[in-house]
């Protein structure tokens, strides 16, 4: 269940203590992440596990949520610094007017999955059917987009708002619902479970996970976060070059499998942050506007800031 | 008539004062997360267009369902554990074991059993304020005047006619409190029961503007959640005075 | 006729066991009216409660003989009228429903005859205009005349009454007791009258018992011949009643 | 000495009797969100590698410290409401037009004002109770015999001697009865407040293992949480006991 | 002294005003004690709760004259004992606590002289056996005679008592009415008291009035020679009874 032993290093409240240890011996500035437990966390959590931001000159502190809500809320207060977010959600903060800015990409997959028994096999049979999303979220983003490339229309499929990701695994797994779209650890879980792989974000080239932080501390702390982003490269290659094995239990403390998935876990390579392709953001920009999410006017210029280089 | 009119008064009141602390607010932290009242009101006209009538027919639908619910197997538990012993020995640990369970975790649960749709929202409303109703009842049972059932008792009346004429009406002031403060709860779950499964329902409403980030939306949503609480509540103060003519005087 | 044999009753509180009435025996006739008197405290208010079905018992019967057959006496089998000591007039009921809540309990149809005794019963404790008051809103005596009213309304076989006329002034105590007695005469059923006057006892009982402050035991059981005797002079109404207010003494109890 | 031990058997009574019907549950709906109540037990292990003693310790202040300040602020308000008519007037409207309010819609501006540690979690768990306990001493203050206070008032009684001697004692048993369901609600509440700003609490121990769809630890979790609720629950019975010896009678 | 000057009092209800005494005016000298009679629901216990302060008056004054100092009748400012007519024992208290309420209540110190006069107050009661049960453990009698005690352990300026004595059995409504008598001469007081028993009202009044069921009107104001006289056997005192029995008789009344 909760993180136990080394993994402590992640949890927000051992990083607090480090930063008051590392602030009365130098000024290491505090980068406080909000996340939510999914895949792209890991370079993150590595960066604590194995170090990374006392070589870089920075202590970050990653505050886990249980909701986007509550997470939305924290940055909000000003609680945090940046977050782990994807396209969407930094259009919906720009609309309300909140100046967060994209700085980077992560890596999460979000997988289209049918039911064991719902007999589905392929996209071409999913019309109809009934599918577990969030609203107004990359989920269903990256639904609309799956959807499209395999030339169908968003209403082709009957869409049910589960606001909570487990309940949605859940409703998969119990035959109440025929097909979900889930990010990790979850999607593993149902694959294990008997669900069929349909396709998935990544299939189709979209990568919507992005992390993003608030101008303000841009603006106040741009060396640190320059620094955070060679952490994370180093963090990646760390992850590219080294067997799983080693930090399979910083994975499963950060994505949030349970312990059983000891083992089994597949990771595909991460890639280095950059910051995303303008035409990606743009088209998320006009699906957004289209959702009434965002005005269509909104800039990619706008969005994202080149701290990283 | 006159009393009607002087409650639509102490609305009003209210509602000014309300929007004048929220003001004050909003003028003193200065923050997103607190809009100016007025640039609120001038959105209500979404209102209209989000068919917010809609809204509040599915939500009161809910709460009524529950509460309904909460009350048939409440009251008639709590009176059991409150005369009987053999009934308060096993139903006492049953309750208060469950009693704190957090309801909300078994939503999973009360998904599959009843559904993603009213089922299983209304179960657990239910779930929730029934031990809330269980409670108060059994507690109220045991402050009841014993003389009340000499004269009962000695008239030879059945069981189901002590609970008609002594403990229901005995009672039925802490059960009024209880359902007031039931309903506060009720609405206060909306919020939660009603992010999963429907398009509808004040908790969806709210719920939906705040993941959009859209505070004019979840303020409105609040303040029209706001409202119906507020005549929910009058409503059973209304009856409350309606049903306890009796101890009318005490209660001005 | 109704026999109550080594009736033991007693109260249980957390700290400890408060025994009352011990091994209390007595039998009474059909169609007569048992006067109690006692000190405070003795355990008279407890023997009504014990009789009335609420006051749970320890051990001892409660038998009423009708017809020669014994039947045990239960509130569902006979009707029992009760004036208890603190009225037990339920707050929530008019003065009215009050009134009519022992014969609603029993279901008994009101029929023209007895609506207009019911009325006659209320006319006479005054009760008129007081029928739509709550309890609340009475006066002591106006309170104690609507628990009066109830149990006579009830027509019952057993009548308890604990003090039912303390809280009436004087005139109005007079006229209750006369309006007991032409009550009781159409219908005479057994009762018990706790009281604490011992004119009233004389008055409205053929016979008269003294408690005594130690377990409830009946320190005196007389005759009177005076029952409805409404101005008796006979030098023996007084010697009745010195020996009445000797076993009250307190001190001579102590004797025993 | 006895007592405690009659509570003890109640328990072992009542926790038997869950997990009979828990199992019940198990074998007839067979879906993995109830998992083997055995399977969970022989899991228990885990309860003292997680450190539970840690997360129980941070609940438990929370509620504290919430419930504290609910009984600090709700009594004076709800008997100001219920003596003074003037006060009532003022506050009535204002009560029940917060009081339906999603408090935790209000978690954002909870977290500015009281930041994301224990200040906003102690914040809302007030929030949603206050209300509970003002709404239940209003109302119980409405139910005082009248008499009491010509005693009171004839020897001189100031407003606080009333207070202390009559209006406290009159409405304990309703005012414990309130603190019942409160202490109920802050349970539920804590699944809700302590899924942000922290690693500690039974809250968050429950979410956590839900959220990796850990069922085993889940359920651990909500049975620590039953415990520790029955345990909170019973020691209010037991104070009950204590401070209303006088109507101890009447509660057998 | 108190003076009562056009006392106006009533209760409201939602559906009615219900006046009850109109335009009352008394005074009575100070170490006096005033004994009212009146039917049942004429205004008595209204009047004495105007008098302690928590009926609310509508119009009218009631004032206090000390050493010719006029002073508005206050709780604050005036020590004044109660015996309500249903007794206000609070539940939560013991005999003993509800004794003392009223001393603690004014934050009076309990000297030793005082704490002997309260045992003794107990004793002469009967209450010590008592003083550690709760009010719904005791009896009719035994709760009337702890409200009798807790007004007497304050040593009050004003004694309002609302048929202190009824629930009382006839031996220690004796003692209690000399014991007031006694507890009264050491501490004379300006106390008022209803009573319904004529008897009473002659032997504890120094004045007696008889109040009318309309509107609370004093019918008769009478002086009595008698007070603390225990067997007057002058003709005069038969006269007087005869008197106030007559005034008590509604149909009279009616004549008004
Ligand atoms: N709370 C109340 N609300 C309405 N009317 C009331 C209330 N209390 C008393 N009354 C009415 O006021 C009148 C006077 O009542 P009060 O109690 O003063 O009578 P009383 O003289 O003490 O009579 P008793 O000898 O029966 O005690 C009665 O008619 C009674 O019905
Ligand atoms: N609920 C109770 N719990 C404990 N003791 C009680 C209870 N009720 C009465 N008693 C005690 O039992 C004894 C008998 O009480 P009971 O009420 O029968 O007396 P009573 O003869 O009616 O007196 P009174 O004339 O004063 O009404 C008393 O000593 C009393 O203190
Ligand atoms: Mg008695
Ligand atoms: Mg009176």
């Amino acid at each position: 269940a909760c993180s136990s032993g080394g993994a402590g290093t992640s949890s927000g409240q051992s990083a607090q203590a480090s930063s008051a240890k590392a602030s009365s011996e130098g000024e290491k500035p505090v980068i406080r992440l909000g996340m939510m437990s999914s895949s792209d966390v890991i370079p993150f959590a590595l960066i604590n596990r194995n170090k990374l931001d006392e070589k870089y000159g920075f202590t970050l502190d990653l505050q886990v949520f249980t909701s986007a809500k509550d997470r939305d809320a924290a940055l909000q207060a000003g609680e945090i610094d940046g977050v782990l977010t994807d396209y969407v959600g930094v259009c919906m903060y720009r609309n309300a007017g909140l100046d967060v800015r994209i700085t980077g990409i992560t890596d999460g997959d979000y997988l289209l999955l049918a039911g064991k028994n719902t007999g589905i096999k392929n996209l071409s049979q999913i019309k109809g059917k009934s599918i577990a999303i969030s609203q107004n979220t990359l989920i269903e983003y990256a639904l609309d987009r799956i959807l499209e490339k395999n030339q169908m229309q968003p209403a082709d499929v009957k869409k049910e708002v589960v606001s909570r990701i487990p309940d949605r695994l859940e409703l998969l797994r119990n035959n109440k619902i025929d097909l979900v779209l889930l990010p990790e650890p979850f999607a593993t879980l149902a694959l294990d479970d008997g669900a069929v792989e349909l396709s998935s974000a990544n299939t189709i080239g979209l990568y919507p996970a992005v992390s993003a932080f608030t101008g303000k501390v841009l603006e106040k702390e741009g060396r640190a976060i320059r620094n955070l982003y060679q952490a994370y490269n180093e963090a990646v290659d760390y992850m590219n070059s080294t067997d799983l094995s080693e930090y399979e239990s910083t994975v499963i403390d950060a994505v949030g499998y349970p312990k059983e998935m000891n083992g089994k876990i597949k990771l595909k390579k991460f890639r280095r942050s950059k910051l995303p392709p303008k035409e990606d953001v743009e088209d998320a920009i006009q699906w957004a506007s289209a959702k009434g999410l965002c005005k269509s006017d909104l800039s990619y210029d706008s969005m994202i800031d080149d701290v990283a280089s | 008539m006159k009393r009607l009119r002087k409650r639509c008064r102490t609305f009003l009141e209210g509602f000014l004062l309300i929007n004048l602390i929220w003001l004050t607010a909003h003028f003193l932290f200065h923050i997103t997360v607190i809009p100016n009242p007025i640039d609120v009101y001038r959105n209500s006209g979404t209102l209209i267009a989000d068919r917010i009538g809609i809204h509040i027919l599915y939500s009161l639908w809910r709460i009524a369902a529950g509460l309904a619910l909460s009350l048939l197997v409440g009251v008639p538990v709590g009176m059991l554990m409150g005369y009987s012993v053999r009934a308060n020995r096993i139903l006492y640990p049953l309750i208060y074991f469950s009693y704190p369970i957090p309801k909300t975790a078994l939503l999973p649960v009360a998904m599959l059993l009843w559904g993603m749709r009213d089922g299983s929202k209304i179960a657990i409303i239910f779930l929730i304020i029934v031990f809330q109703v269980i409670v108060s009842v059994r507690d109220g049972i045991g402050q009841i005047d014993p003389v009340m059932y000499l004269v009962t008792v000695s008239a030879g009346a059945t069981r189901a006619q002590i609970v008609r004429h002594v403990a229901l009406p005995a009672i039925l002031p802490e059960l009024l409190t209880s359902v007031r403060i039931s309903l506060g709860t009720a609405l206060s779950i909306l919020f939660f029961v009603e992010g999963y499964g429907t398009k509808y329902g004040m908790g969806y409403y709210i719920l939906d503007a705040w993941s959009r980030i859209d505070y004019t939306g979840m303020y409105l949503g609040i303040l029209v959640i706001s409202v119906i609480g507020f005549a929910l509540l009058a409503g059973v103060d209304l009856l409350s005075d309606r049903l306890c003519v009796w101890s009318r005087k005490q209660q001005e | 006729m109704l026999s109550v044999d080594r009736l033991c009753v007693g109260y249980r509180t957390k700290k400890a066991n408060i025994p009352v009435v011990r091994d209390l025996s007595f039998c009474m006739e059909s169609e007569r009216v048992l006067a109690i008197l006692g000190p405070s405290g003795c355990g008279k208010s407890t023997l009504i409660g014990s009789l009335a079905g609420t006051v749970p018992i320890k051990s001892g019967t409660m038998t009423v003989f009708e017809n020669g057959n014994p039947e045990p006496l239960s509130p569902k089998t006979h009707r029992i009228g009760v004036i208890p000591q603190n009225l037990g007039l339920l707050p929530w009921k008019t003065v009215r429903d009050n009134c009519l809540l022992p014969l609603r309990l029993r279901r008994e149809p009101v029929t023209e005859e007895r609506r207009k005794e019911i009325r006659e019963i209320w006319q006479a404790l005054d009760l008129m205009p007081l029928l739509d008051r709550y309890p609340t809103q009475l006066s002591g005596g106006q309170a104690q005349r609507a628990a009066v009213a109830r149990a006579f309304i009830l027509r019952p076989d057993l009548l308890l009454m604990d003090e039912p006329f303390s809280a009436l002034d004087e005139i109005t105590r007079q006229d209750a007791r006369e309006l007991f007695l032409s009550l009781w005469k159409r219908r005479p059923a057994v009762a018990i009258l706790v009281t604490h006057s011992i004119e009233e006892a004389l008055y409205l009982g053929h016979s008269v018992f003294v408690m005594g402050k130690r377990e409830g035991k009946i320190l005196l059981k007389t005759e009177n011949p005076f029952f409805g005797v409404s101005d008796p002079r006979q030098p023996e109404y007084r010697q009745i009643r010195r020996l009445l207010r000797g076993r009250l003494r307190p001190d001579e109890e102590e004797d025993e």
